[in-house]
């Protein structure tokens, strides 16, 4: 089956993209497939490759992106919502792109589930 | 139709709104605080064990866990982890997020 | 809200197919941002021929009471949008009488014409939908 | 001692609990989406009034005006802007945000 | 938690000024990080020789029960670091007795021992202090 | 009287920053002085020079760094927060400086009131 992905919430802060992270890889375990990962709201912060987390935590931005490269997900962040949050090319974390709310509808369309992890 | 709770019922009201619109077929999901609703003992437990009567609730293991809350949970949930929580997407036509 | 319509890309060819899609707005405006970037998606969701749905409920139908006047918070007042969502061929707007009702608020309180529904008429619209966001 | 309140009372439980912990000379002010906590006509109206027998409660207009509520707000609370807010703070020895 | 402990710096003289602080715990742990970050911001205070408390109510009660694994949800469990506040000589712990009631909770679920006072003691707490913190 | 400020929550998600700052702007117009703002949290956000909102709306940051200017406010950001949240001199709006906890608990030790807006 085809899943994607509304992620909400900024890492750490909420539990958002940790949840929607392990459902993602348990999804991919079991052999559907994950469309696309759109983050939106304070969810754009997950992209950014300036995130350093202590030495003992998970490190939410590197594993998203490392799912993505060995399964070829989407990683796409909303514009919009990114430069009023001080997200740009400048510190975008390679293996995401910008871009507009038109991928997450088309996500809606495209895939056989919406999946939204949020506040 | 499957539901998902990720609030704590003595917080927010979530849950409570999301118990009000279940359908006949309808499931609930609690996850991350979402899972303080499957307890036992607690001011909210009566209204979840009436709706456990008409419809499944599943509750994330793993975050019952994390909260230390394995021991509390109300006869009749369903645990499951993110393998489950996978499957309960794909059984349902669509899903729904109550933030 | 020009900016958020810059990423109309349609990748894949999604002509053909339309989908339900329900947008489920709980939370009160301007507190967080949670309802103003809702709408931007509801602005960008109608360039694609979807059928398109807005469920306000709980905190939600506080989005479109009238009389909003923001400048005293230096906040933008977004509320005009939701008149000019006609336009956009956005016309299902569906309010629930319990949530508006537990509010104190009536039909004539809001900023466009609402059909409401009870809580047990939203569940239904809820199970009829291919697709439910809620921000 | 003041305290603030700033979510919907009809979402969170922070008004609830904040009012359970008012003492003698205490004042609630409500600001940002807590002003929903002053409105006449509500599922919430009956406990503020019964707050307000005890102590003032005060609201921020520039919130209540952002969210057209100018005309149901209960008899008795006091509306403040933000130099109102200020002054709330300075004549309290300590403030407390209900988050 | 060695990276929170980086900057203290007492630009100004606060040695002698003694000063009630209290924290005020009413959310829930994991869910979101506010009760991390504020057992940061407590391990900071000892620091500075000031009158430290914590409270827990609400939700908060949920940050101090035993037997928290996280593992599964791949967080770090950061509960035993409130064992280790006695170390800091932060001695003054207290959980709302009403709040761990309507939660099915009792004395002997806590992580470390607790005073277990009424709501009224709780408010009368609070307006002891000259500092409240809360996240 | 002087006044320590706190934030906890990140510009235009949460109307705390909002709040905060018309706050802080009334007491000095009204002859108080602004010890301090403390960032914590996703409070942190409020720091980014990236931030570029749509143009008919207000520039959190840049008027957090003005009023700071005018009237000589510490703007201070939490060091362990704005590692896990991407943050770094590197992305730090002018008029802000990064360092530890311990200005928080020296804030409320300095001022005479602290006021707290959060989520």
């Amino acid at each position: 089956m085809k899943f994607g992905i509304l992620i909400n919430e900024g890492p750490y802060t909420h539990q958002a993209s940790d949840t929607a992270y392990l459902f993602a890889k348990a999804a991919i375990e079991k052999g559907h497939k994950i469309h696309r990962v759109f983050f939106y709201h304070d969810g754009v912060y997950n992209s950014s490759r300036l995130t350093e987390p202590p030495q003992d935590d998970r490190h939410i931005v590197n594993r998203w992106q490392k799912l993505a490269k060995d399964h070829h997900i989407d990683l796409v962040v909303c514009v919009a919502a990114a430069l009023r949050r001080g997200i740009k090319e400048e510190n975008l974390q390679e293996g995401f792109r910008i871009s507009g709310l038109g991928q997450l509808i088309e996500s809606g369309i495209q895939s056989d589930r919406l999946v939204t992890f949020g506040d | 139709m499957l539901h998902t709770v990720n609030k704590s019922p003595t917080e927010r009201n979530a849950l409570d709104s999301c118990l009000k619109h279940l359908t006949k077929g309808a499931a609930v999901l609690l996850i991350e605080d979402g899972v303080y609703g499957a307890l036992k003992g607690t001011s909210t437990t009566k209204s979840v064990e009436q709706a456990l009567k008409s419809h499944p609730i599943y509750a994330l293991y793993p975050d019952i866990e994390a909260r230390g809350m394995q021991d509390r949970v109300i006869d009749g949930i369903k645990l499951v982890d993110y393998n489950g929580f996978v499957d309960l997407v794909a059984e349902h036509a669509s899903v729904q997020a109550w933030l | 809200m020009t900016e958020a319509t810059g990423g109309i890309e349609m990748e894949e060819d999604t002509s053909g197919k339309v989908k339900k899609f329900l947008y489920v707005n709980r939370k009160a405006p301007y507190g967080t941002i949670y309802a103003l970037e809702s709408l931007e998606v509801v602005l960008i969701a109608a360039a694609f021929d979807q059928d398109v749905s807005l469920a306000f409920l709980d905190d939600g139908v506080y989005q479109v009471v009238k009389g909003q006047h923001t400048k005293g918070i230096d906040v933008k007042n977004f509320s005009p949008t939701y008149r000019a969502l006609e336009g956009y061929d956005i016309e299902k707007l569906y309010v629930e009488k319990e949530s508006m009702e537990a509010r104190g608020l009536k039909e004539s309180d809001f900023i466009v014409p609402m059909k409401i529904i009870g809580a047990q008429e939203m569940a239904d619209l809820m199970l009829s939908q291919d697709v439910v966001l809620s921000f």
